[in-house]
């Protein structure tokens, strides 16, 4: 039942829009002639309705989501109540500093913290999500090459494992993407970078840990390679969570790096958003930071903006980014705290290595299996694919059938029927061990019942869905009477 | 150890399995070089009693102020409802929906919010949300000169909201796309079509139309689209969803309708917020579907034949079509498009036209309060939405600055962005202002305007 | 599972809890050897436990709750919100009044607007719930007589059908309850009333309308006769939903009321509570009133104690009562305004009588066929038990499965196999209709399907519960290895 | 029309069904002379946005102020997920659990509450709550008189709440139940086995023992246990919960422990609030269960034999028993005994000790700061908990208003109560005070007695 169904026309007891007031006057072939197709409901059928709704979702306030590269960790309650603090809520996003100084206060505090986990020299908050952070940080790329009147370089390495973000961004950035390939262990392959890399390189973006779950252990071969073909080395920080503490992007030699708050620093996910996409540089990219950036002067903190950063490659966002995001963030940070940050990155990958350890125990093929996990490692299922046709999709929809939300499948495209399992440090070796026990069912239901994981999930609101007939019958808003 | 649940002797069996002696052991294949050997020094581990408290310190305003200002994030009463809802742990805790089965609950919303957008701009489709206005015009912009195929050449006029004019031009710039700004016409506030000609016989992809525009001005949204139509190029629209209760909708301007039209949803139960989170919005006509950045939700069926809800056309992003995607964008807005969604079910069409038509309706009073008080004028005599532009006898940063000592937020500084309009504010008042909001508005402003520390012009 | 099963020794964090002090100075011998049974589990274990169990109960923000005598109407999200302002939260019931004024306002305020709604001379919120109204009223009863050294009177009569709290209110204050029977119609019956009353009489307590969903049309006989016999009148205004702003209980004569607010002024039930049962009082009772009340006087709010109110009962709790529930019935108030008072008879009336009708309509037999339904009717199931053997118990389970909660089983106990079926004044027709739908589906069942309706619930957490083996062999707290 | 959803056709529609022309025909029964033909004189009806603004209004205390007023009331850190998780519509907005298959979610969690509390108290079993601390101590002085079956006389030590007693009376008294007030060592501000004496050779059915006392004070609870005990009477311990994480159980008192303990939830994660509402709770020993007052929940299996959770022994309580049953008691607190549970779950063991250890640490060192200040000393010199009394050298009233005007709520004044005690102040610091907090207070306090208009004795 959809919000419109529910409505009736006269329903509507308007107690939460103003009382009527004399017509503003505006000329009347500028005013609407039919009113727009919002519901007209009771608030006790919205409440119903969305109550129920929310009822649907799987979600970390109820299920186990080891969704591998999107770190799914417990997303504390003391963050939501003190962003959404009155005080918060009503700051008018072009009032005056002096009447926001707390606020400017947790921004450049959160900025410092920023810099200091990653080791770079400066922080800009503002981008809105992790690939609007890559674009920030690939737009100061840019503009660090322009300043320079280095033109030449058109031309944005990317390892084949790459997020899908990291392509479509150099893309924004008008570079064209030229993949390097991994090599068995899950290493960019150092021969095929070098041969990549040359005048036209502008520069290199990484994620490491990768997206396969390893830790790239040449990191300093190949800063040296890409410095010394002039690049500069772009660190994808969606994986942060995985080192936290242990070490440091910048001490690695990156040039840029952005972070997804929504991932190592446990603001929600939302269902989609919305999330936050911090970059730090090293000092030589500082001038070319996105604004505002929060700057804390004699008499207090205050914005910095275009006027005082002519160079900047710009604002991102109409105002100072995903504010209530960031003050999460800060919360966050400030509980976990000087010994609390460490503490993320070892018991991440201690959940990752024994759940590792334990689903090759229960028969599950790993894609890695010399190799130590990061936060997140891969399962392949394409043996059990070719026995018995059951692939990654289906053990997927099974384990929802389970109670557990279901990796990330299909991701790096590089494994087939590929699992990309990340259990994050806020889950209980109970739940590890139930989700292995699971694992194991599925496993054997796959030999003995492969109709019930082909057919899955059986539990839940709706049955697999029809993914071609949404593209191809393309029904993407709702008509009255649609007969 | 904060939320992580790990007994000792959790620790020890998982190691024993793992088969390492101690966790340090994890980390074996970072190089040792670069491993660091002291926690960072970032302030010390705080109990959420401590940080509470610090937080609330810093929550407090020094003072309660009555907010004056607009520009692009407007003060509305939100129902209690909605963020109740919006923060239950299943919508706020969610991932993207992904696994359709797994998040009905997300996909529908997402649904009921593209049937609510695209009707509330008469437009066919509307995407699941984008980061924020600004955003999404630059996102709409690169849109209409992927879909032009020809012209990489956008008109801009210099009433859209200066931040979102530099929002676009640092995104659109890699891409070899111009961007022309378009003047106004300083008496009436708004774009003339005169100002359009020296263009019209250049390729053009699109011609940005706000409405209100920055000013709260109504743009002659009809010759404009006609304009740009008849010289093959396309009519992005750049609206305010409330007014939109109350407007004509893009999709009904001139002969045939804008093509796309984007703005920002914040006035749609958003809180302010310091000015994020927000979200954008995107509508457009069908045939452009394809060149839609963001995730859109589709309506199909399941095994057994029932509705359900589900992300389509992924083919268009960046995690399938990598560098040839529509966009980069990847996590968007989710949470404050399923409050939106909420917030306009709350309302419905009746209730959005009333917070529209009074908003409207304080402004114009205020303005005429204002502008009651002797060297205060009104610039831009024409018809206006929920914000105007008035003219002060004295600095405006002085004026505001005594304002705010009196418990003012008086309005938007326009000295910075459009100097040649002398000392001029751009004040708002929205249908959370009272006519006792608006008396003592105008009583301080007068008293400010006799204040010793305000310099006159 | 329960949070006890989820606990590891070792697992709190602690970061909800104070960094450890230096022991205070207290005697070891008063100190506790043993640490009780707290579970010990991370936030998320916690969060997600009780998420999944809220998911577990059907509530109003659910499902339909036709619940007859407890009034489960729509609780307003804004109630909730703003009684849990910050500045509200934060008063200590201690504080001097001029810290807290504006609480204060709200409560004077409230107590002024159900002066005005019951037609009652003076009212104090301080009742905690209905139960507690009732305690107060009586106890103001008995205090008046005493204060006339009228000490013969020791009975209070009630109608048969009266509410359990009815009697056992009378009990607690020390009088006898006696009892007078209800006619074929659901009335009072006059001449067993009259032969009841008498010196002993203290007084009379009374639904109206009664608990039988109808109104009492001799009510001004009643009154006389009670008035007449020396005796007071008591009005239990859990029924006041069916009668606001139609007709007052001062107007009727009576003595003394309580009002459910957690009924009538939908605050709202919290799966048990807390309520608020305000008394009011005709202009010779003021003076015995529990206190505190609030006066308004020159220079602000104030209490009113002992100390200014020496006939008073006395107190009732240690503070002022269920403030924050008094707070939530005020915003309520406050919304609905002059004309919403009168509405919610109105719809909530109607509600009822079309429900009433289309059951009737659907093949079910109503106790009361003849009469008017107030805000709430009764179906007996009479018939159906002997024709089928499934009974009220039977057919409410099964409504559950269908989404429905259950009307309320076997109270007034005067009508066998009944249901007290109230709809309220904010579901709509179509979901009334749905319900509808659904007892028309059971019915056919019972005919054709009764092992499927006996055997209900089928689609909740649990199936039928043995409440006989939970009183025999009891089992009320939860013990480590029970082995 | 707030609230209600009927359209003006369902209004048509229905009333033909009913087969009435106007809604007026539905109260045809009531008779005419006694119906309103104009609406209740309350004020007319808000908006949500008016009322809103109506009450952020009145919800901001003239000032911020530092709280040191304990008294039955604390101000404790209460965990962000506890209020958000309580207030889910599911809690929130369900009725009492009488359908027990559609409530599973809060059976459990009483379930789970009464497992706590009677561990917390050391006794076998607890009831699901009742209305608060005071009316508690009521209840299980009634419930002591029907346990004794002889006896209607209760031992009640002055040291007990001021607000508790007169509670109790006013609960009892219509039962011809004689409270019987002890006095305490005005010394060591405590029970004297000495005073009790006087009531050695009649029959009493109970005694109150209170721990800590209202003057923060510990009772020797062990000699009071075995003193009733050797009369026959029932032992009724009064007991704050956050401190049973700290001190012995009233299960463990003296030889045989108390029999029933009761005392205020509310500092288990309930605000303050004014007042209200808070909860009752109530523990006894197994043999008493059948006498307890209020809901208890059991364990039991379903049809097919799996576990759930019940309301049980029905039979004591008014709905089945009426007039014979243990207590008129039928809604009580039910939202905020979730909330209490949810408390302590994250809290635990540790946690909850910790808070306790700390509050007491915390007064011990204001007690401490507060008698440095000449003139100013403490009454009772032995061990206390977390308050303390503190006598000054000026008007106590005079002192507080004035510590009022500095933002500080100083404490209680035992002026009305305790006469006998001179210008006692009780004071109480919890685990939310600072040391900063503490000096403040001191600092404040000696300005305070400078203070010209503080009256010195
Ligand atoms: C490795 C990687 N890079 C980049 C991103 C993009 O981040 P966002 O979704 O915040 O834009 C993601 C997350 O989806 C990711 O996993
Ligand atoms: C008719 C009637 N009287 C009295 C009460 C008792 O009210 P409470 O549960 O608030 O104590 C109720 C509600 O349960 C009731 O329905």
């Amino acid at each position: 039942m959809l919000i419109f169904e529910l409505s009736r026309p006269g329903r509507g007891s308007f107690h939460q829009a103003p009382a009527p007031v004399p017509e503003p006057q505006l000329p009347p072939a500028l005013l609407r002639a039919l009113p727009p197709l919002l519901p007209e409901v009771s608030e006790l059928d919205a409440v119903r309705h969305y109550t129920r709704l929310s009822q649907k979702n799987f979600s970390i306030d109820t299920q186990f989501y080891p969704l591998g590269s999107c770190t799914m960790k417990y997303n504390p309650r003391a963050c939501n109540q003190l962003a959404m603090l009155p005080g918060f809520l009503a700051a008018h996003p072009a009032a005056p500093e002096a009447a926001i100084q707390g606020l400017l206060a947790c921004l450049y505090d959160l900025q410092e913290i920023l810099k200091e986990v990653t080791g770079m020299a400066a922080v800009s908050l503002t981008p809105m999500a992790g690939a609007q952070g890559e674009f920030a940080g690939v737009a100061m790329i840019r503009a660090y090459h322009d300043s320079r009147g280095d033109a030449e370089r058109t031309e944005i390495i990317v390892p084949d494992a790459a997020h899908g973000t990291n392509p479509a961004t150099a893309a924004m950035c008008g570079y064209a993407t030229r993949e390097v390939s991994t090599d068995r262990e899950g290493n960019v392959d150092l021969a095929a970078l070098r041969s990549a890399v040359g005048p036209k390189t502008a520069g290199l973006m990484l994620t490491n840990p990768s997206t396969l779950g390893v830790f790239e252990p040449s990191i300093e071969a190949i800063r040296d390679i890409v410095h010394g073909a002039g690049g500069l080395l772009y660190y994808d920080g969606a994986n942060l969570n995985a080192i936290l503490g242990k070490v440091r992007p910048g001490d690695m030699g990156f040039d840029v790096i952005h972070v997804n708050l929504h991932k190592t620093f446990s603001t929600p996910h939302g269902g989609g958003g919305p999330g936050a996409g911090p970059v730090g540089v090293s000092a030589r990219l500082a001038e070319f930071l996105p604004v505002p950036v929060v700057a804390k002067e004699e008499g207090g903190y205050r914005w910095l903006t275009e006027l005082e950063r002519p160079r900047s490659i710009g604002r991102l966002s109409a105002h100072g980014g995903n504010v209530g995001v960031l003050l999460r963030a800060y919360v966050y940070a400030r509980m976990l705290g000087r010994e609390g940050m460490a503490r993320v990155a070892d018991y991440a990958t201690l959940n990752a290595n024994y759940l590792m350890a334990e689903l090759a125990r229960a028969g599950f093929e790993l894609a890695f299996p010399r190799r130590r996990a990061s936060h997140e490692f891969i399962v392949s299922l394409k043996n059990l694919k070719e026995t018995t046709g059951i692939g990654a999709m289906d053990v997927a929809k099974r384990l929802l059938d389970k109670g557990f939300h279901a990796p990330t499948t299909y991701f790096p495209m590089l494994v087939s029927e590929c699992l990309l399992i990340e259990p994050t440090e806020t889950e209980s070796k109970e739940t590890l061990d139930a989700f292995v026990a699971a694992m194991r069912e599925i496993l054997e239901e796959a030999h003995t019942r492969p109709e019930l994981v082909k057919n899955a999930p059986h539990t839940l609101p709706v049955r697999r869905l029809d993914d071609v007939k949404a593209a191809r019958d393309l029904n993407l808003t709702w008509k009255p009477n649609p007969g | 150890m904060p939320f992580i649940p790990h007994t000792p002797e959790d620790l020890r069996a998982m190691l024993e399995r793992i088969g390492i002696p101690a966790l340090d052991g994890l980390f074996d294949e970072i190089p040792a070089g670069l491993r660091l050997h002291k926690p960072p020094a970032v302030p010390p581990a705080l109990g959420e009693a401590e940080v509470a408290r610090l937080m609330a310190r810093r929550a407090v305003p020094e003072r309660r102020t009555l907010n004056f200002i607009g520009a692009g994030a407007y003060e509305h009463h939100i129902p209690a409802a909605v963020w109740q809802l919006a923060t239950r742990g299943e919508f706020y805790s969610a991932y993207t929906p992904y696994q359709a089965e797994a998040s009905q609950g997300t996909l529908q919303v997402l649904y009921e919010f593209q049937t609510m957008m695209a009707s509330l701009a008469g437009l066919d489709v509307s995407n699941a949300g984008l980061y924020d206005g600004a955003s999404a015009l630059g996102e709409a912009l690169l849109m209409a000169v992927r879909a032009h195929r020809g012209a990489r050449r956008v008109l801009m006029p210099a009433t859209v909201h200066p931040a979102y004019r530099r929002v676009v031009r640092a995104l659109v710039k890699h891409q070899g796309i111009e961007v022309i700004e378009v003047p106004y016409c300083t008496d009436c506030g708004h774009t003339l079509a005169e100002a359009l000609e020296p263009y019209s016989k250049q390729e053009v992809a699109a011609l940005v139309i706000p409405q209100p525009n920055f000013f709260g001005v109504l743009e002659p949204v009809d010759d404009l689209v006609n304009w740009i139509h008849a010289r093959g190029g396309l009519a992005v629209g750049l609206v305010n969803p409330v007014l939109l209760g109350l407007l004509k909708p893009p999709g009904g301007w001139g002969e045939s309708g804008a093509d796309i039209a984007v703005g920002e949803g914040q006035p749609l139960g958003i809180p302010l917020s310091g000015g994020g989170p927000y979200f954008g919005f995107m509508t457009c006509k069908a045939a452009l579907v394809r060149q839609m950045p963001g995730r859109i939700v589709g309506a199909t069926l399941d095994k057994d034949g029932r509705p359900g809800y589900t992300l389509t056309l992924q083919a268009r992003e960046q995690h399938i079509r990598r560098s040839k995607a529509t966009s980069n964008i990847c996590t968007n807005q989710g949470l404050m498009v399923t409050a939106a969604t909420i917030h306009m079910a709350l309302l419905g069409s009746v209730g959005l036209r009333r917070v529209a038509a009074a908003s409207c309706a304080r402004t114009q009073a205020l303005a005429e309060k204002l502008t009651a008080i002797p060297g205060v004028s009104r610039l831009f005599a024409g018809p206006h939405a929920h914000e105007a532009v008035i003219c002060l006898p004295a600095s405006s940063s002085d004026v505001l600055r005594s304002l705010l000592q009196r418990g003012i937020l008086g309005g938007l500084d326009l000295r910075v962005d459009y100097p040649e309009l002398g000392h001029a504010l751009l004040v708002c008042a929205t249908e959370t202002k009272l006519t006792e909001d608006l008396d003592c508005y105008a009583e301080q402003l007068q008293a400010a305007l006799q204040d010793s520390r305000v310099s006159p012009c």
